[in-house]
Formats: C-alpha cells, structure tokens, sequence
C-alpha cells in the first residue's frame, strides 16, 4: 500500500487533467515565503502538513495567510508540528478559493463484486465513514465498459449539479478514473471536491497505489511513506513483516497461520509485537534472514509456528539453527518452537540437536510462549530495578 | 463426487521449467493428478518430470487434451498467461502466483467469466481431490486423504493445519479449495458454497476465513438463504490492527471494514459454528456431524 | 409461440423524445406492445405518446418493470445506451441506429454477451410477432400477420416486399427478426436459426440475405448440420460491383469475398431452396411448404 | 471507406511508433529533387506514386533513383503517370533500405466472430488474396484481452523470425493494434513487412478508417481518395448513392430493396448506372434532393421501387413531382414507377395526376424500364446520326 502525500496525488491528478487550484511544494518556511514573493502562489492562500493522517484542519495542519509574513509564521509553525505521530517535512502552498459546496469523490475497489466502485457524496469535507450510506452513491463500473456517460449523469445528478459544475464533472470523472487505472491505485478520493463558480475543482487528493502493481511504476519505490524502518528492510527482501504494539514476536508459514497464532498468543494473555510470515521457502538462509531481521526488533520471546508444507521443517529448524549462531547473545531472545507436517521429525531432531524443543500442541506451545516473556520481562526489570 | 476436479483432468502446468513448476509438477504427480503438459514459451520440445513441454497452451490442448491449466508464471505474466488459457479453451486455471496486481486480476476475472472459465486464485494453493486423486496446485500431499467434508478457505497452510487435526478425528475431505489470499478473487466463498450445495457426496463444509473484504459476510448471507449443509469456520486475525496488510493482500481492515468480529457475527447469524482457536476446530466438525446425525 | 418478444415484453424506448423515437413508440403502441417508458436524459417526467419518460433506464425498469429496449439514440451515444441498458438488467435490446462505428459495435456485443443480454441490430428494423402482438423497432405495422413462418432478414424493406408476396398467398409469420445491415450484428442468421430451431410454432424459415461477410456461408454451415426446418432464401446484390458498399456499410464485396453468387452456393449445398428475385419468393415457400406435407 | 493514400498511412504508423524507413512527401519533380540535395531523403532512394490501387512494382509507378538528376526524371515521370485511372498527385521518396526478407501482417475485422483478426504470413510483398490459406496465420484478438503476449509469440513463430527481427515484431504488433483501435480503422495493413537486419520495418502501409467513425476523426473529412465527385456530394447530403457502369439510374428504399431492384434489371437486360437507397424518410424535400441528384448523373431512364413501411407512398410521390418539376427539359429522363405499401393508393394518385403511372408488378415494371431506357438510347442514336 503506497500511500501518497496530497502534493504527490495532485501531481498525478494534474497528469491527468483534474481541475486543482494552483499550488506548490515547499520544505522551509523560507522556500515558502519566496513562493508567494515570486507570485508562484496566489495570495491569500492556504498551508497545509504534507502528512498522511486526516484531520489535518481541525488539528491545526492547516492555515490561511493572505501575506507574505502571515506565509512565514504558518509556514514555520506547520512545519514544527508532529502530526499524530508523523513530523512535517513538507508543506503544500495553494491558492484559497472561494468555495460554494463542498462534494466527495473517490474510486476504489468492490472485492464481492469485483468491480471497480464509484463513490460520490454531497457530504463532502468530512470523513467519508461518517457518512451515512444512503447519502453516498455508490456504482460499479465495469472495466470493459469503461466509466460510462450514464453513470456521470446519475453522479452529477445524486450530487444535486445542474449548469457549469454539473459540466465540468463528467471530464473530472473520467480522469479520475484513467488515474485509477493508468495508476494502478487501490485509492483515488477527493475530499473535497469543491464547487466553485461553474466549475468542480480538486481541494483534496488521496491516491493510494497498489504495492504489487510497482514493477509497473517504479517511480514510486521511493515512496515509503507508512512503514517502519524495519518494515521497509523486510519490503525489500520480501518478507511479510509488520510491527505490531506488544513485545511477542511471532514467525509463521503462511499469513493465515501467523494470524491465527497471534490470536492464540492473545487468548493466553501475550501481546504480539512482529507479526512475521515466512511463506513458502525451501532456503534455510531466506529461513535464518527472516530470524536475524526479527532479532532487530528486539522481542521479549519468539514463537516459532510452522506447519510443514511447500516449506519443510527441516529446512527451517536449519535456517534458525544457523541465526542463532550468529546471533550476539545480548541479541538472543527465549524461543518457544512448534514444528509440525512436512518432515517434522528430522526438524525436531535438528532443533532437539540445538538445546530447542518442539511442543506439538498449539495452546501448549502458545503458552510456554507467554510465561516465558513474562519471565523474560520480569527478568530484564529486576536488572534495571 | 468431487467438485472442479476429478480423475479425468488433465493438467498443464504453465511455467513448468521454472522451480515451482517442476517441484510442484512432480508433487501433483505423486499425488495421482493427470499432469500430461508442461508450457514455458521457447522450451518447447524439451521434457520436466517425463512430462512434454510446448511452446504454448494450444498445443498442450492439442496434442494432449490438456482441460485444466496450473499457473506459476511470474506476475507481470501471469494475465497473459491465463489468457492463453481461456483462449485455449482451458476451462479451469489454478493461479498460485502471487503479486498480481487486482487491476490484472479484474480483468482476469471478468475476461475468464466472459468466456465460460473459471479461476481459482490467485496467490492460492489450489485445489485438490484426495478421492479422485487429483489435485491443482501446490497443496501438500500428506495432509487430506478421502472423505465426505469439503473445506473452503482463504489460507494454505492454516488449513492444512486445521483439516490435520479433523483427520486425526478420522475424518477426510471431498475436495478442498483453496481460494486464496488475494483482494480479488476468482472463486469466492459464495462460488465455493454453490459447488458442494450440489455435490451428493459432502456432507458439512468447513470454511477458514481472514480478516479483510466481505467475503465471509457474503458467504453468510448465501448460507442463510440457500445452503442446506451444515457449516463450521474459523476466522483468522482476531488480533490484528486496523489498516495492516496482514500477509496476504486481501487481509487488512480497512475502514473498520472487514474485522473477524463482523465475520463471526454474520456467520453465526447464519447458523454456523464458528471456532474461536484453530485447535478447537475438530471437536467443532465432530459436534456438527453428531448432532446432524441425530435429526 | 415466438422467439426473443411476447405479449409481456415491457419496452423502454431509449431517445422516446426524437423525432423517430415518438413516431415509432406510437406505432408500436397501435401495433400492440407494451412501451412502458421512455428514456432521454435530461427530460424525465415528461410525457411522449402518454408514455412516461425518465432520465435513466434504471428507474424505466424500477418503475415500470420494462425487459427490452429499443435504441434510437444517435450512433456518438448509442454505445453508452446499450450500456446503460445493460447495467440497468434489460436482456434485449434493439438498436435502430445506423452509422454506429464497429469498433464500439464490437464492445456493445461482447459487453451485453458478457452479461447475459442480446442485441437486435444496429441499423436493424427489429423484431415483429404479429401473434402475441408485439413488435420492438420499426418494421411497418400493414405487412405481417400471424403464422407460422420465421423470417431472418438482413434487410428492411426488401423482407416487407417479400414477406408481403407470402402473405399474398395466404400466410403469417411467427416471429420476423430484422438482423440489421452493418458488419457487426448483436445476432446473426445463426443465432436467428437456433432460436427458430427450438420453436414449436414455426414450420419453416426465410432468409432474406445480401452481399458482404459470410453470414449466409455460416448460416448454411449450421443449417447443413443442426438446422431441422425447410429454409427458404433470397440473396440480393447479384447485380452489385466489389469494393462499393451498396447502402448497408456491411454489404460489400472486398477481396472477392462475400459475393452472392457464394452465398447461393452454399445455401444450396445446405438444402435451401433459393429464389433469384423477390418476386419467386411466394411460390418458392407455397412449394417447399407443399413438399414437406407430403413428407 | 477512407482509404489512405501509403504516405497518409505512414503518418499514422509513425504517430504509433512503428518503425519505417525516412521518408517525404513531394508532388513536383523540382520537390522530390530537393529533397534529396537538402539531405532529407537518404540516397539511393526509391519513389513511389500515391495512388489506391496495387501492383504498383509491376505497373512501373514505383522506381529506384541513386542520384538527384536520376531522382527528377524518376519523379517526372511518375507524376505524369494516370495508373489505372488514377492521376498520380503525389510520390513518396523513401531511403532504400536492405531487405532480408519480406513478410506481411494485418489487421483487420471478422464479422464472423466479431472480433479483430491478426494476419501474418511469410509470403510478404504479394496480394494477400494470393497466398494459400495455410501460408497465413490467422489469430482473432478479443477487445477485452488486447493484443497477448503468447499471441505475438506465435506471430514471430510463423515468421520464422529469431533473434533481433523477432524481438522487434512485439511492439511494432503493439503499435499496429493501437493504430487499429486508435484510428478506428478497417484495416491496417504493413504489406511487406520487412526484415532489415535486426529489426522488422513497414515498408509500406494501407489504412482504411471507418466511414462511421469519422465524427471522431475529423482529420480524415478531407480525404475523398476514392469517390466520383457526385458520390462525394451524395456523401455530403446523406444519400447512399454508388454509380456504377451502366446507363438506368435505380431509385428505391432500404439497401436491400434497392440492390434486389439491380438484380431484377438485370435479369431483363438492363444495366444500372446509379444506385440510390433513399432509406427511411417522411420528408418530400429530402425526396427531391434524391431526385435532383440522379439527373445529375445523367440516367437514360429511371426506375423508382418502393415498398412503402417508414417511408410512405404519398411522401415520395410529392417529393418526385416537386424534382420534376424543377428539372430543366433537357436533364429529363423517361421514369417507371412501382410504389407500394403503406399510403399506396395516396401516392399512386399523386403521380398519376402528374402523368406518371405507377406498375404494381415488380417484374412488369422491371421490364417497362429496361425498354424506356433501350427506346431513350435508340432516339439519341438516331439524333446523332
């Protein structure tokens, strides 16, 4: 999931001819008042946090100013914030406009229908959820149809537009849905999409671009936005990876597996904290990254899930033998291992081997786990205490 | 009877000459599967496992009857890979690659359907028949073995865990789909129900759901109004936060959308037995099974 | 019996509010079909031929439960109408208009095939049951009656002259189905025979054919090996030079193909009697429907 | 049918990235020669001329020219060619390229499936009508698909093309399908596609773009290519209207009615010399416009059919009688008329009461034209003489 910025979605939205107000990039407070002095950007204009969570009006993420100092203070205030927990690096500079309507507009997926989905509210200006549904239009367009001209009709007519603005959405609409496509976004939303005078114009843009469609668009491998340092290393040697809030780090086979025994963990009162699928491999040094890249994350424990299949036990009782070994010992973390189905008994002999023993039954398994990072953590407290 | 697959399919592997072409064709064939073709273009004439490789689809059609494709070509190809197949007049294609972005998929999807196929997948691990034998894919060998339940799921190896233990109870499957991980789809849920709604030969369907879509809610509204056998799930990733990609790219809250919670609430409104653990899933089948029995 | 229309067939006609829109929901209407809305986007809760008019055709099928429509909309916006219709769940439709480009033809047809629905036309007169009565398009009101002969045309006037000289001698149709003359056809003489084929109330078949495609060598192919009824045919465009299109853009001879001399050739090579000119037409049916009696 | 001049088709090619040897457009012998000195076209060269029709090598419209005194005459004397009844207005001069081998590829639509079909054969740089069936490999291409991957595999495979040439077929195939689908053409045809080390190039090109399709091609309304000038003037008024060779001009409605009209003419001796389909109308003034245009191309007699349904009787009996009056007594002709079918009696009563009298049989009326005409032809012999 790459998430965009607003400015890196107005970029795409501008490629594809959706109506913005004018606007600029900016990253210091001097690079922003400049912008203005040279005329770049209309005065009065509106500063916003280039940052990725929503609620950025009320959360005073954004500011008007209607000169070139009132542009340095918002600008240097903005850029010192730390917005719900992401700092601001960017701000984006744009002309205000004088709004008539605030509408919502976004393109996205229907996984039961398997359709592209169309969505447009009157109720533009706030968080889509909090709409309810009878107040959102909400149509599948077909790929082989395209976004057809009736189903721009019936948007401009839910929306309540007659005359210009009722004009100018359906060439919006067909943007927005050749940047959907041509884009390979999961997300496409304005929010707002504001009428002003005759026409409907892009305040807002969400674009969200599908991670597995990236070989096509590696002008966004860059991009890294929304994950953890660690997330990224695991990205990039294609391991599932994902940091979670509790401090149990938990290697499975198959993101299935990894779920249900992060919900078994839980059940029994542990906190996962990396959630950490190896998927199929027959590599035991894929199997011993994948161990070195959880010792980063400093886990209290690790539960080791596997169910041999595509991925043999042996090989992985082999891949985690050898990252143990090279692990330093302050890096080591106590290690609860269950190994069943593909060639068990040889990954049992090979962790038995090691001084690890395989515990066959899954809640067993689970909760030597958690006593062993209470242990773990009582331990480590009795050394700081 | 099985549904999909039976001892008269005849496989052809796409992408046969990469690694999990070949390790995977001699699986299927160890399994008692009909692999009788292999494709990879540009290799054609050469053999992976005794097995004949063509140039392309329609030969494989041609020369050795090919009816169902296995695909594990990489996923910038994978779409043209399945169109060869549907163009070949390949009705049934397992897609185990994984990757392929929805945007391929949909038309995949759609462009399959248009012309009378079906796609299992993608980013699955197939399908399999333990009775018949056959089986397309990558679904391990030793874990089913014939029976009268069939299983519907989107995971792999968190079902065989879950069918292993229900046949540590004694009991086998019909046939097992695996629907894969994936936010789109070619057999859903809905689409696995209606199969075994038809199939004389399953008597209780175990589904193994995830977080992410609606997929499970669908499939309980399908139950409540149409199917008449019962059903046991589990679902996957209680403890998983919102707006995560939970390994597979199908399982993620989005929204709120899309929680086990909202899963289980519907399945169970649908008079199905959910299991909170996946150990409790055997004694689940068997409560199920007794108390059908008894009516 | 008939195909495709009967007497509950609920029009929507799609651009009520042009010229031919009215003048042809009004026919339709003394014929005896059932137009129960129109569409022309921009004048819903307008009245034409005291039929209401909506904006889309969602709310012509919401409110009035129409199954068919009938396209006059221009060829710029006809693909977009037949979507609409589409989408909207109506199963047939019957596109008047000419001069609608192939390439959008080509979406239109495998789109509405796609989804389960079917197309009379473009540049098509449409469909006429004399018997149920029920007509979609604008074949004239005077010239059919009930009977029981299916008519297949290419043409338009030239199958009201010809289907004229039958009734002359005495009899009706069943169903006339006026296939349209661009070189893309949502149904085809094939399509047309099947559908007469499954007909208990049609004894015998008339094509009225024309130069351009092989649309007749196709049919004659389907009549030789599926086709159990006397077919009867007329071909024009004997007289017609290669490479000029003769009025329909699909009658054309290019590439010394799609002559009629082929045609005939074909057909009678399948059993079809066909007659040289329009005027051989009444005798040529009274015979063949003489023969089979006494078979 | 707008079919392109090769230069016009070339355009296209280029506009989609299709790989052609450097080449201009010159309509004087002092043009092409100045081409050639200023550099623009690469010696040695060959010129060719613009015409439609083929076989052009043969009918010595084509030549070769390797140095500017051999490019004049060459050019000369192709723009004082006339090659089957075209006047030659314009040459193209191409850079001379090596040519390994020649091969043809094409697309174009199956009505029968409804689908585009790609044809590729081996045997290029010969009329594809001349090639057995076997020697050309045919492979629909479905809308929804596009152009696959494993299709243009199997292309380069018939070729017999390895290496550099095959690597190089794939995106020009890409490019000829956008062409297809871009331009809504008929055709696009590369015919012979050539070999040229390692790379394949278009060394010539037919375009043929759909005449319904030109409301989204507007560049193409001034290519005319193809018609007589009334043909281009019935065009222009909406009129299906085709001269033919013969002498009787033919009236009816529906294309079908009109060409069975032809046939029956035939029959009876007659030759049809224009072929005019009113189609469907309710307006005399269109009638007459229909009328005036056929004196135009000076029939010697005239047979108006009509089978009244969308178009009555009565409409296109006022519509004659208003041409006929207009109509000088010099451009007359002698007329037969057969009119029936809905408002009948109306429109019979309407000729009568102008002197024309309307034969119900088709067959009589057949025969009565062919005579007027045979009379008509025999007074103005007998004038002359």
């Amino acid at each position: 999931m790459v998430k965009l910025a607003e400015w890196r979605g107005k970029e795409i939205f501008r490629k594809y001819g959706i109506a913005l107000p004018e606007g600029h990039v900016a990253r210091s407070a001097e690079e922003a008042t400049s912008l203005v002095s040279q005329g770049k950007v209309p005065l009065p204009c509106v500063i916003k946090a280039q940052v990725l969570a929503g609620g950025r009006g009320k959360g005073g993420a954004v500011r008007f100013a209607s000169n070139a100092e009132e542009v340095r203070a918002a600008a240097a205030a903005i850029l010192g914030l730390e917005f719900k927990g992401e700092k601001v690096k960017e701000i984006l500079l744009e002309g205000k406009v004088a709004i008539d309507r605030e509408l919502y507009v976004s393109l996205t997926l229907d996984r039961t229908l398997r359709l592209p989905i169309l969505l447009t509210s009157a109720k533009g200006g706030v968080e889509i959820e909090s709409v309810p549904d009878e107040q959102i239009l909400r149509q599948p367009i077909h790929p082989f149809a395209g976004l057809a001209q009736y189903e721009k009709r019936r948007a401009a007519a839910f929306l309540g537009l007659t005359g210009g603005p009722a004009k100018s959405l359906g060439p919006l609409l067909d943007s927005l849905w050749a940047a959907f496509n041509g884009e390979d976004a999961e997300l496409v939303e304005i929010n707002p999409l504001a009428v002003v005078g005759d026409r409907v114009i892009a305040l807002d843009a969400k674009v969200v671009i599908e991670d597995d469609a990236t070989f096509r668009h590696p002008e966004y491998a860059e991009v890294r936005d929304d994950r953890t340092p660690l997330e990224e290393v695991a990205r990039e040697k294609e391991i599932a990876f994902v940091q979670l809030d509790g401090n149990i780090g938990v290697i499975a086979n198959g993101a299935g597996l990894t779920m249900a025994t992060l919900d078994v963990l839980m059940q029994f009162g542990g906190r996962p904290g990396v959630f950490l699928d190896l998927g199929g491999t027959d590599d035991p040094a894929k199997v011993a990254e994948a161990f070195l890249l959880m010792a980063k994350a400093k886990p209290t424990a690790v539960f080791l899930n596997i169910f041999g299949g595509v991925t043999r036990c042996d090989t992985v009782a082999k891949g985690l033998v050898n990252a143990m070994e090279k692990l330093p010992a302050q890096d080591r973390f106590p290690l609860v291992a269950r190994i069943r189905g593909n060639n068990e008994n040889e990954g049992v002999e090979i962790l038995r081997a090691a001084g690890i023993t395989s515990i066959p039954d899954l809640k067993a398994s689970a909760e030597a786990t958690v006593r062993a990072a209470a242990a773990r953590a009582a331990a480590a407290q009795g050394r700081t205490a | 009877m099985t549904v999909l697959i039976d001892a008269d399919t005849r496989i052809v592997v796409q992408g046969i000459t990469g690694h999990q072409g070949t390790v995977h064709t001699r699986q299927m064939k160890l399994f008692g599967s009909k692999v009788v073709a292999g494709v990879t273009p540009g290799k054609g004439g050469t053999t992976v496992e005794e097995t004949p490789v063509y140039d392309s689809v329609q030969e494989a059609v041609d020369r050795k009857q090919a009816n169902a494709s296995c695909i594990f070509v990489p996923a910038p190809f994978a779409k043209d890979a399945l169109i060869e197949a549907v163009d070949a007049g390949i009705r049934l294609s397992v897609v185990v690659t994984e990757h392929i972005p929805f945007h391929d998929m949909l038309v995949m999807y759609h462009y399959a359907r248009a012309r009378g196929a079906r796609i299992i997948g993608p980013n699955c691990p197939g399908i399999a028949a333990p009775g018949a034998p056959s089986k397309v894919g990558i679904i391990p060998n030793v874990v089913f073995r014939p029976g009268r339940i069939g299983v519907i799921s989107r995971s792999g190896t968190l079902t065989y865990e879950i069918v292993n233990g229900i046949r540590e109870i004694g009991l086998g499957q019909s046939t097992c789909i695996g629907l894969g991980g994936d936010p789109v789809v070619g057999t859903s849920f809905v689409d696995g129900l209606e199969l075994f709604e038809k199939d004389p030969d399953t008597d209780l369907v175990v589904m193994v759901g995830e977080i992410g879509g609606t997929a499970e809610e669908d499939a309980a509204d399908y139950i409540r109004h149409h199917f008449t056998k019962p059903v046991v799930a589990y679902i996957a990733g209680r403890a998983a936060p919102p707006d995560k990609r939970m390994g597979h790219a199908g399982a993620i809250i989005t929204r709120g959308r899309g929680t086990a919670q909202s899963k289980q609430t519907a399945l169970e409104g649908a008079g199905v037995r959910v299991g909170r653990f996946p150990y409790e899933m055997p004694q689940l089948v068997a409560d199920v099974l007794k108390e059908k029995a008894r009516r």
